[in-house]
């Protein structure tokens, strides 16, 4: 099944489970969205479940928290990446806020779903990995799928969550990954990691679509002898800390791999976690091997910014000669 | 139109209004302004914190709620921090709330009220999306949202309107124009004519009326209530008035204006001029009058005795409801929180 | 390749200084004895190691004139 | 008002437009035709990336820009990315922007047109800032922003439309009402009755237009630019024409819309009936028209070959231009990266 | 001086010096800001150079972009620290990337001022530390000062700066914090950390507000015979790595201090920072002492929340034993 097509029958299936789920956004209803990932919906539950809004962000996940407290599960699809930013007011102030705010009483069980990252020839901010900044916010879940099993797994858990979930999804896989999945009800449990792969010498972390890029230098390292262990962060936060330490122990090495910026990023906190609980197990200097501190750039010279395999398999070389 | 300038000329009360409403919302009126009052005089006694005082507004406050039914939803912003007291919220607990303390929250389904908008007009969306879903759902709740003059400006609020009207929400746009936002004057914060102005572009009806006249604004609500409850969508309503007092304690208006228009609008004050409407019409004497100042006087001493009481609670409650259940990182956070402050024995 | 990787060394508790300091001069960190919390190998195991072992091939390992 | 639906009864030119204008809107207007004709050839082998097509919207971009001084500047969105050619850019330089090429940008002052604003509506509050700081700094400058009819629902739009009316910004908010964001009709978008009805609420003149008339266009823009150097402030204009083609390529209308009305827009098109009117004053001819077309044909098949010869750029742009000058961490991380390519040889 | 009085200098000086500086925001004419930082600046230069803006934080910031363009310097007030939220779009759109996108061409020499931090006493949503959001925007320098003379010299070295510039001022620190100025024009350059203590045990790395937390833990620990070191961030994106790694280096043990939540957050790039390039230079784990992953508390209960030198020193025992 392709990533998209996983995504989009675990939106179908828990839609026909649960009456309380309304999906809204710009173009997502006669359209499919302009990833298609909720193609056919409208048609199967009608214009008041699959509900197409006006280009404003904060208005759709504005009005997703009224829906919330009138009772119902709202799905917001924020079209692109750097579209979620008109939105981080309501995310930041009261999406992640109310259930604290109101002592549990009005929890906020929206899913705001995020097409995201580069890779996929887009014009500016088309291709943005902005997950940092809702990983810093506390409430928030932020989940990011890498196979397609996941992909429905990890949504249909986001639509059953009690509490609002940021779901990346990065689009270069949409139509470029293909994978097995397990057929009926399937759920993936929020914070743990999975282990793409198992190794001695080195663990490399990632998420989403930058798996892709682990598993190929773990390939390339293997070639040479370096064994990889890889690890899915699949929960950016909060992070299955104690998953994440035990991945790092296997090697002692530890290579962090992701796509956007450096600063303040996940890779950061990945990195922190392990500086505060994991030090005497490590045996080199954790490795970051990031998006650069730059806006992610024109298409044309993105591969100078998205980590690829030789930037990862240098840096795995670096931390063994260390 | 200027606010609050004129008694209506004859005292008649508008379809819908009994006698006992017409005097439940003087009544309320008092509530509040009686809480205004004194809230100030603990503000000053250092007994709480920041003070958004809606002294004159409470004609817009009472005569929106009351229009509203039990069922219906309102989404308050700082402005509106005590409208729970409409709906029987004790006052302890909104003091406490002003006095930093976790018990301030609610239960918004319980109070059928949002909570507490802090970001001017953020919660604009929130009734527009809540008003849709209610009708989504078959049910013939209305949402209300207060905002101000100065809310308006922003983008949430557009969003919202624009969104509403769009789902043809069951909703009220309440905008309290008290013609100030802090220091702007609402001439600075907009150029349109009048803020009703704005209900065309969201295709919405626009209407204005005089916030200092409680039944004005009641028949307003009811109005705007029933056209939304007829599936014919949302209303929005400039109640005008003029902010007699300071934004907020502390602040220093005389930086930034003069106090004349202010002292105009102090004379001119909603609940004395509904008091000598009920007086002419012979619903209300001097006696009731000062039996509500008593009662709620009475209430409002016990009020900060019971806030005061409440013990300040540890960091249990710091660290519970950002999420379902604590996160291990959270539990382990405040294990060594509670180990250190053990130590400490400071708190 | 991954000569240091995960050797006998990997159950003992050591920061990568420590780590580095006994890779640098050939001892095998699960042959010290640690003195820190939960049997840490610190900094100053290793330097006593290595102070204990003063007829070993280490010196070789040395520069031989400090330059 | 329908778009597009009629020639104008007469065809006489409107005041300040003489023959030679008359013309030279025309040809500016095949220019941009003919550059979106072949940029969705281009776009089809695969030789430029995302193509936001505008055909059909030549006369509203053309006219608005022609009645501009060359020293007012434009704020376009992604749909007005062919702006520049206009004022004298070449076709290279655009389709050099399509083909993700760092070559695309282009330098603000330079043409006095903003960057291209991807996020809808964003750019309205830069206008409207732009517009203000050039009368703080006594110039006659007029700002002009670009945006369609799904922008106006952003709060940006609202913000930075409020801002220029309190501010009496030297501005044009130029809506291109297509009635359509991407696949969501403009009923959808909003409840207004029309897109100028929310000119009001931002205190400032609304004006509608047949954005099919170039003339008409031209007239509403010039109008708004001599109100807004009178020191009148901002005015808001509509646009309405009907978006004949897809939203961009890639983008299948087909899944939302049936194409009978697109079907009609393409027939009532701009471009010709222009043409027609031109013919029917005698100022231009099939002949003439054939040679403006020939003219640009040969200057977009140079252009792509040029846009294609451009060297992919290394690593150093990517790493320019975030700050003034690189940090250390930057210049570290270019220095490891060029080291790594250098290593691979595959770069 | 009061640190809130060393910013009213700095505005007033780079005012008469530069006829383009410009400030906008809510409130800040005639009646001198909420904060009064702007207080007399309007009666001096005029209600044309200090604005009064309506409440509209896209539309100040997103106004200040069209008036870089125009050629003026604007610095806006953002009125408190969540208050930044709804002009994020803006600034991570726009204000961060227009240099960028123009290769240099159109420069973005913007101030954004915000009023930021705990412990005043504040209603909910006046008491955030956003930093972080702002430091994983590349383009963005992010500086906070912790002393009247940082305030002034930061904020001068602000208003000349080329790049935009999002200056936190810690609000407790306002009117509670007095401190020696230099007379005269005083520049703080950006990029530099400053040594606040001279120590050899740990190392306390911390900023604005926390500073006077760090300055008291020192202190504290002194009379237990430990010798901390205590640095001061200052600009907190870019970072200033040699200098915090030279920090760092002086005891082999890090201690980070910070008020805002600690997943992606400021404190964790520099944990991640110290694990990539001084990892051989530790003798124990770093320790973050942060906020925690909440919602900033109801006032009454914020003490939980903010660092204090209770926490600070036991988590300098901790690694001292470590
Ligand atoms: C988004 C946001 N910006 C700024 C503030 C600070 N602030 C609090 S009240 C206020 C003025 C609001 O004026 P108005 O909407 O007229 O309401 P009023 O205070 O008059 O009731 C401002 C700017 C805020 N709370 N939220
Ligand atoms: C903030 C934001 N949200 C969503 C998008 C994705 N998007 C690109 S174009 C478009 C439709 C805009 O419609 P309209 O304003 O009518 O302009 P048109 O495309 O018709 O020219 C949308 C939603 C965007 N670019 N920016
Ligand atoms: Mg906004
Ligand atoms: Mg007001
Ligand atoms: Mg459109």
């Amino acid at each position: 099944m392709l990533f998209a097509e996983a995504l989009t029958s675990a939106l179908r299936e828990e839609m026909e489970r649960n009456p309380k789920l309304i999906l809204l956004g710009e173009d997502i209803g006669r359209s499919g969205g302009v990833f298609r990932i909720t193609v056919g919906l409208q048609a199967r539950f009608g214009a008041e479940r699959v509900v197409d809004t006006p280009v404003a962000e904060a208005g759709i996940v504005g009005s997703a928290v009224g829906l919330c407290l009138s009772g119902l599960q709202p799905v917001c699809e924020l079209q692109f990446d750097a579209f979620s930013y008109p939105a981080l007011n309501q995310i930041l102030t009261h999406v992640s806020r109310y259930r604290w705010r109101t002592q549990g009483k009005a929890p906020m069980p929206m899913v705001i779903r995020i097409p995201c990252g580069g890779g996929v020839r887009a014009p500016e901010l088309h291709s943005d990995s902005p997950e940092a900044y809702f990983c810093h916010t506390p409430g928030l879940t932020v989940v990011s799928p890498s196979t397609p099993a996941d992909a429905k797994g990890l949504l249909t858990s986001a639509l059953r969550s009690p509490d609002p979930v940021v779901f990346f999804e990065p689009k270069k896989l949409y139509r470029h990954l293909r994978g097995e999945v397990p057929d009926g009800e399937h759920l993936v449990p929020f914070g743990k990691v999975r282990t793409a792969r198992e190794g001695s010498d080195v663990t490399l972390i990632a998420w989403g679509a930058m798996m892709e890029i682990a598993l190929a230098a773990a390939e390339a390292l293997a070639t040479e002898g370096v064994s990889s262990h890889v690890c899915d962060v699949r929960t950016l936060s909060p992070l299955d800390e104690e998953g994440l330490l035990q991945a790092a122990r296997v090697t002692g090495r530890v290579v962090i791999i992701q796509e956007s910026p450096r600063n303040c990023s996940v890779a950061s906190e990945l990195a922190a976690l392990l500086a505060e609980h994991a030090m005497y197990d490590l045996k080199a200097p954790i490795k970051r091997v990031s998006g650069f501190d730059v806006p992610h750039p024109y298409y044309s010279i993105e591969h100078h910014q998205r980590p690829d395999c030789a930037r990862v398999v240098d840096a795995v070389h670096r931390i063994l000669e260390a | 139109m200027k606010p609050g300038n004129a008694d209506p000329a004859d005292a008649s009360l508008p379809e819908g209004v009994d006698e006992a409403l017409a005097l439940e919302l003087y009544r309320q009126m008092v509530f509040l302004r009686i809480f205004d009052e004194r809230a100030l005089v603990y503000h000053r006694h250092g007994r709480i914190g920041t003070w958004a005082i809606s002294w004159g507004h409470e004609a817009i406050q009472v005569g929106a709620m009351l229009a509203l039914k039990a069922s219906d939803w309102a989404f308050p912003s700082y402005r509106e921090n005590k409208l729970g007291l409409v709906r029987g919220m004790s006052p302890a607990h909104v003091l406490a709330g002003c006095r930093g303390h976790p018990q301030g929250w609610w239960d918004p389904h319980q109070w059928r009220l949002g909570a507490i908008s802090i970001p001017v007009a953020s919660h604009v969306p929130h009734a527009a999306g809540f008003a849709w879903g209610e009708r989504l759902q078959g049910r013939d709740t209305v949402a209300l949202s207060f905002f101000g003059d100065g809310a308006t400006s922003q983008g949430e609020f557009h969003e919202g309107a624009n969104m509403a009207g769009v789902m043809n929400a069951p909703l009220i746009l309440l905008c309290t124009n008290n013609q100030w936002a802090i220091s702007t004057p609402v001439h600075r914060q907009t150029r349109a004519r009048t803020l009703a102005d704005k209900a065309a572009g969201y295709g919405m009806l626009g209407v204005r009326v005089d916030g200092n006249d409680v039944l004005a604004v009641y028949q307003a609500v009811s109005q705007a209530a029933a056209r939304a409850r007829a599936g014919e969508g949302p209303t929005f309503i400039e109640c005008l008035i003029y902010r007699a007092q300071a934004h907020a304690f502390p602040d220093d208006p005389s930086a930034y204006r003069d106090d004349t228009e202010a002292e105009q609008a102090r004379r001119e004050e909603c609940v004395g001029r509904y008091a000598n409407l009920l007086m002419r019409r012979g619903l209300l004497t001097e006696e009731l009058a000062a039996r509500y100042r008593e009662e709620f006087l009475a209430k409002m001493a016990d009020a900060i005795a019971e806030a005061e009481a409440l013990p300040i609670p540890g960091p249990e409650l710091a660290f519970a409801h950002a999420y379902e259940r604590k996160t291990p990182a959270l539990e382990r956070d405040l294990s060594e929180l509670q180990r250190i402050q053990a130590k400490q024995g400071t708190r | 390749a991954a000569s240091n990787g995960a050797g006998a060394s990997s159950k003992v508790l050591a920061t990568p200084l420590t780590r580095r300091m006994a890779r640098e001069h050939g001892l095998n960190l699960a042959e010290i004895a640690g003195s820190g919390s939960q049997g840490r190998v610190t900094k100053a195991d290793v330097v006593a190691a290595l102070e204990g072992r003063t007829t070993s091939n280490v010196v070789s390992q040395a520069p031989a004139v400090q330059v």
